[in-house]
């Protein structure tokens, strides 16, 4: 697999230019993904679903661990996610509007479903599959359910459309045939 | 970051034989003493809410219950709530006249718990005002309160009909024209005033069941779900409900925080009064030692070995507006003079008279504790004394390095800048430290303390006292013999 | 609302009841305590957390003490103790050395100006109204029970045995270890979140059956436990189900919870046995584990049926149940008790404490002689 | 203890007018929204936001390796608006932490690897530990140490808070200097 692919970004997402992205990538609609984000498909491809925010320093990593064996596995995340700064995630199956707060780790065992919150700082590698609207928090990581999935930040999508490409390179989405 | 991430190195015995670092202490100018957090009284100086960050007076926080009625706290995880607002479809969508209504909610962003995970009502904007939990068992309290009472005021109404009794002659100059309260009252006509407390009390004590309600036959068969069932933290949180089901909690009122005062325990002198705003980060009276005493840094010290000399390189800083003259003299000094000082209060006169007010104030600062400190190596004691000038503080941004005209023993004073210099003293660990083991070295420090209060007005100069206190440095570990 | 009322609200005293676990602390005349914290400090010097109880000698818990109850009142009640009077309830059965520090602390480094100290177990009662009980208390480190009669506590026939949540902490260790390999050290804060989120009593039919060879009951749901984030426990149903039953099992000594109770019972005159044995009362943490009490009232007329306690002639158990919850009824009964002016006039005063330098003890003789005088 | 030296390379560091010295290696977004008022350091690889909303700091601060500065937003009736980032003078921020807040005060020590949630509030003269997690809108009032996962007040800060860090971040740029030549050279 070259890892000088370009990614595949759909029309309406907005690329920051500096990041590092490795490997088979692509982008859902009105994606953002903010400079200085590190993304890297090792394994195989990452398909990012529509409306995902990529912030400063996270990293997205796609990397099985090494018993799996299934041929050219695919890291599906679905849409509205938030992966927020210095967040690490190797999760290989993420469903829709789930949140990664700062600086949270979740390791390549672990499936999150919809609706969950992994809080800052919070740590999981012990292979699970998280619940829906699994909110994770604090030292411990203490779990609980939330009532509602989080709301999809359109309103933060909206502005930050308009504020970054005032300041940085964007990269071009590719036009669909 | 010394004081405040590392860990102490620097460590000054106060009065009361703790060791601190020297931003932990305070200095009473009255007393000329060093004391501490632990030897000064604490006091409540203002109460406020660190959410809001609004003062409370005293009365109004007790009725409060010492809680910010405004600020809200998450039962689920104990950090502060937020308000969210959302809003609501019109009850009825046909009618064209309604709009959608603003309503909030609390949510905790922390764990993201909201007033709807527990059915908690929205409230409409303007509104204010969550609801709050009853004790189940109110009426039932004030009852046995009051009850407790009754009986115990009887009890003490005995006891003076019985102390009246015995002495019959002092009546109240009403008593012996007639004119009591009570029988005035009865010439105007009114009921006699009785005391409520005094009324028949018709209190029923509790009746014990045979019956217990407590199940357990569901925990039996259904399988439980951990993030349903509250955590012990979640039920002490609410002390008089303690739900074991999360969807019982319910928000709490934040505990408001305070500003205290320190006062000085022998003389009675605040050493700190902080400012009244809980914003202003300014004191009324600050006396901190950090502004009086000089302050000690390590430099460097050489790799420590046994019965090797080694060079340890300290800096003295002189913080305050005048000039000041340290020497630096054994550790054993100060032990002599303070045993002769302490030798007068030791022994507090064994006597059944009341105590003296003198005696109850210095129980505490009298008796110092032993300095819990295994001094590890000798120090050698310069023979001649340093000079510190004044602070300066537009030297700070003085490049030029100007020499100053004092004369220093070349061997002691390596470095000098303003109020500051670099002192060479000679350290020998002792023989008896193992490998590895943290050596400590202690020596008394002197130095010249210019009052500043204005206490008589012939003396218009400024006293200046000599002040001794012990020092502790913590060099290092061991690292091996010569 | 009566006229009097109002001035006498006016003076809150702190009201704290200590315990080895838990430290309750509120105001009088209020219905619940306003906070219940761990009976902890955290050590600056080593960055540990520790428990006050837990002390090396009496200079170590000088120190803890002063440190705890700094927090008490400067982050909880938010007052200064200097010339306020405090309300201390604590167990008649707490160690001297504790008591002597503790009063230590607050007439020399806080300079309260009265202590008013009173028996946990006798100030339980006064929630309910009542004056004759057997009340049992089952904390953190020991279960006590003391008879209560006509307001007087009969000290002489007090049991105590350390049955309480301190053992089945270590006991859910052990029994976790043996169900989970490689679980090495477990903070006991998790242990009692795992006793308090997933453990009960079971019934005494259903004990009996664990013990057995070969048990053919089906048991209650197993549990995962998630750990840290980073592992999980599986905690057993059968774990669930009797982490309590050494409360219930007789020791070596043939001694366990019930047969405290009917010892006690049988220390007192034959006239107050039946008496007591009609009003039981429950305190204490530990006690509100689900099933607690029906298993112990199970136990107890098991127990009735062997010989030794035959001759109790007792027929019925009954229990109270007081308006507060086990945890704090002993604090609320402190909450009542100084709420009345018996405050004013039965408290140890700085003065007194100054010139004797200890405080009054039931179990010293001079203080006993007096009291004969 | 007297604090070292710290050397940097001096090729790779710009030292403005005002005595600000900033790194090459970093990312400042929007560089016509950042105040840096003087004698400021800016260590490699820190980011900060100044795209997304106006972002000063005052006088002596330090913002250390990898340190993130985004000015917070908030969900208003209109859309969402970023508020500017105010930092007091004489701030400390330890490596790795994320200041997301929307104001931090004078005198603020903020230690390694902390995560300052969406529009926090840091009064002056408060110190947070290194590792913690301060939840999005915690206020930290004055003279208090924050610690945890989320961040709770553990303890007191001495009075003298004020003249210990405005000593600490003085001495920290007395102390920061480029490196001797001959370790360039090698």
């Amino acid at each position: 697999m070259s890892s000088k692919q370009t990614p595949k970004i759909s029309s309406g997402a907005l690329v920051c230019g500096d990041n590092k992205m490795h490997g088979d990538i692509t982008f859902g609609t009105n994606s953002i993904v903010h400079p200085s984000c590190t993304i890297s498909a090792e394994s195989g491809p990452i398909i990012f679903g529509d409306t995902c925010i990529i912030e400063e320093q996270a990293k997205i990593i796609h990397r099985v661990p090494f018993y799996r064996t299934d041929k050219n596995p695919v890291m599906f995340i679905g849409s509205n996610n938030v992966f927020e700064i210095d967040c690490t995630v190797e999760a290989a199956k993420i469903g829709n509007n789930n949140i990664f707060e700062p600086k949270c780790f979740v390791g390549n065992k672990v499936t999150i479903t919809d609706g969950c919150v992994i809080g800052a700082g919070c740590v999981l590698t012990d292979e699970q599959v998280l619940p829906k609207n699994t909110i994770v928090h604090g030292s411990g990581c203490k779990q609980r359910e939330a009532l509602d999935q989080p709301n999809p930040q359109f309103g933060l999508m909206d502005t930050l459309m308009r504020l970054l490409p005032n300041y940085h390179h964007i990269r071009k989405p590719i036009k669909k045939p | 970051m010394a004081y405040i991430v590392e860990p102490d190195v620097v460590r000054y015995a106060c009065m009361c034989g703790l060791l601190k670092p020297i931003s932990r202490l305070y200095f009473c100018r009255h007393c000329l003493h060093l004391r501490c957090g632990f030897c000064v009284c604490h006091e409540v100086d203002s109460l406020f809410c660190g959410k809001c960050l609004e003062n409370l007076p005293s009365t109004e926080a007790k009725l409060k219950k010492n809680k910010c009625s405004n600020c809200l706290e998450c039962p689920s995880c104990h950090q502060q709530l937020s308000s969210k607002a959302a809003t609501v479809a019109p009850k009825n969508p046909e009618d064209p006249k309604a709009t959608p209504k603003k309503v909030i909610y609390l949510c905790c962003l922390n764990c993201r718990w909201t007033t709807r995970d527990v059915g908690i009502p929205d409230q409409e904007v303007g509104k204010s005002g969550w609801p709050e939990h009853e004790n189940v068992h109110t009426n039932r309290l004030n009852a046995i309160m009051n009850h407790y009472k009754k009986l115990v005021l009887k009890e003490k109404q005995q006891q003076m009909d019985k102390d009246k009794k015995q002495r019959k002659y002092t009546t109240s100059l009403a008593e012996r024209t007639g004119v009591t309260a009570s029988i005035l009252r009865k010439r105007l006509g009114m009921t006699e005033l009785k005391n409520p407390l005094l009324e028949a009390d018709d209190l029923k004590p509790a009746v014990a069941s045979k019956e217990i309600v407590d199940s357990i036959e569901h925990l039996l068969t259904t399988p439980i779900k951990l993030n349903d069932i509250t955590t012990i933290d979640q039920r002490l949180k609410l002390p008089d409900w303690q739900p074991t089901a999360v969807d019982k909690l319910y928000p709490v009122h934040k505990q408001l925080s305070v500003k205290r005062s320190l006062r000085c325990r022998s003389c009675e002198h605040n050493v700190s009064k902080p400012e009244y705003s809980p914003n202003s980060i300014k004191f009324k009276i600050q006396l901190f030692a950090y502004y009086h005493i000089p302050e000690i840094r390590i430099v460097t010290v050489e790799p420590l070995r046994i019965g090797k000399q080694c060079e340890l390189l300290i800096k003295l800083i002189n913080p305050t507006q005048h000039q000041t003259t340290i020497t630096i003299l054994p550790l054993e000094h100060l032990d002599a003079i303070q045993q002769e000082d302490t030798k007068v209060i030791e022994d507090p006169p064994e006597t059944k008279e009341p105590l003296s007010f003198q005696l109850l104030q210095s129980s505490l600062t009298s008796h110092p504790r032993q300095i819990n400190a295994k001094v590890g190596t000798d120090v050698s004691i310069p023979t001649s004394s340093i000079i510190l000038p004044a602070r300066d503080d537009a030297a700070e941004y003085d490049d030029t390095g100007e020499t100053q005209n004092f004369q220093d023993d070349p061997k002691l004073v390596v470095f000098r800048k303003s109020n500051k210099a670099v002192i060479k003293l000679l350290v020998a660990p002792m023989e008896n430290l193992e490998l590895g083991e943290e050596v400590i070295a202690g020596f008394t420090m002197q130095h010249v303390y210019t009052s500043t209060i204005a206490t008589t007005t012939e003396n218009k100069e400024p006293q200046k006292f000599d002040h001794k206190m012990k020092i502790y440095l913590t060099l290092g570990t061991l690292v091996g013999s010569q | 609302m009566p006229i009097y009322e109002g001035i006498t609200t006016e003076k809150l005293h702190v009201v704290i009841d200590i315990g080895s676990a838990y430290t309750k602390l509120g105001f009088s005349g209020e219905h619940a305590p306003r906070c219940i914290i761990r009976t902890e400090v955290f050590c600056k010097k080593t960055h540990k957390v520790r428990k006050i109880y837990d002390y090396e000698d009496k200079y170590d818990l000088y120190d803890l003490l002063v440190d705890f109850i700094h927090i008490l009142y400067f982050k909880y009640a938010l007052i200064s103790p200097k010339d306020k009077p405090v309300v201390i309830v604590e167990s008649l059965l707490s160690p001297t050395q504790f008591r002597d520090v503790l009063a230590k602390v607050f007439f020399k480094h806080y300079e309260v100006s009265s202590i008013y100290l009173l028996p946990s177990h006798l100030v339980s009662l006064a929630g309910l109204g009542i004056e004759t009980a057997l009340v049992v208390d089952v904390g953190y480190k020991e279960a006590t029970v003391i008879p209560i009669c006509f307001g007087l506590p009969f000290v002489h026939s007090w049991q105590a045995l350390p049955l309480a949540s301190q053992s089945i902490h270590s006991n859910i260790k052990t029994l976790l270890a043996s169900e989970n390999m490689g679980m090495v050290d477990i903070n006991e804060n998790v242990l009692e979140d795992i006793k308090v989120r997933c453990c009960f009593v079971t019934t005494k039919t259903r004990a009996q059956s664990w013990n057995e060879t070969k048990p053919t009951i089906t048991p209650c749901p197993d549990v995962e436990y998630p750990y840290n984030g980073k592992s999980s426990l599986k905690i057993s149903g059968k774990l669930r189900e009797t982490v309590y039953e050494l409360l219930y099992v007789e020791d070596n000594d043939h001694q366990c919870l019930s047969t405290m109770i009917l010892d006690a019972i049988l220390n007192v005159n034959l006239d107050l046995r039946k008496i007591l044995a009609e009003n039981i009362l429950v305190i204490g943490g530990t006690a509100m584990a689900p099933g607690f009490k029906s298993r112990l009232k199970e136990e107890l007329y098991k127990q009735l049926k062997c010989t030794a306690y035959e001759k109790l002639k007792v027929n019925d158990f009954k229990f109270h149940s007081s308006p507060s919850l086990d945890n704090y009824t002993a604090w609320l009964g402190g909450a009542i008790y100084s709420h009345t002016e018996l405050i004013q006039f039965k408290s140890i005063s700085r003065e007194d404490y100054l010139r004797e330098n200890r405080i009054p003890d039931w179990i010293n003789l001079k203080d006993n002689q007096i009291s004969l005088l | 203890m007297e604090m070292r030296d710290i050397e940097y390379n001096k090729s790779s560091y710009v030292e403005t007018s005002l005595g600000n010295k900033v790194s090459r290696q970093t990312i400042l977004c929007g560089s016509q929204n950042i105040v840096l008022q003087g004698k400021v350091i800016v260590q490699q690889d820190s980011i900060i936001r100044g795209d997304l909303g106006n972002v000063r700091t005052g006088r002596y601060c330090i913002i250390s390796k990898d340190v993130v500065i985004r000015p917070a937003h908030k969900k208003f009736s209109k859309g969402v608006a970023f508020f500017p980032l105010n930092i007091g003078d004489h701030v400390y921020i330890g490596e790795k932490s994320i200041v997301n807040a929307a104001m931090v005060g004078s005198y603020v020590y903020i230690g390694k690897n902390c995560v300052i949630g969406r529009r926090c509030q840091l009064k002056d003269c408060c110190v947070i530990e290194d590792n913690t997690v301060l939840a999005p809108e915690t206020v930290v009032p004055s003279f208090t140490r924050y610690s945890g996962n989320p961040g709770v007040q553990v303890d007191d800060v001495p009075e003298c808070q004020m003249d210990l860090m405005v000593d600490f971040t003085r001495s920290y740029y007395q102390h920061f200097v480029p490196e001797k030549r001959s370790k360039v050279e090698s």
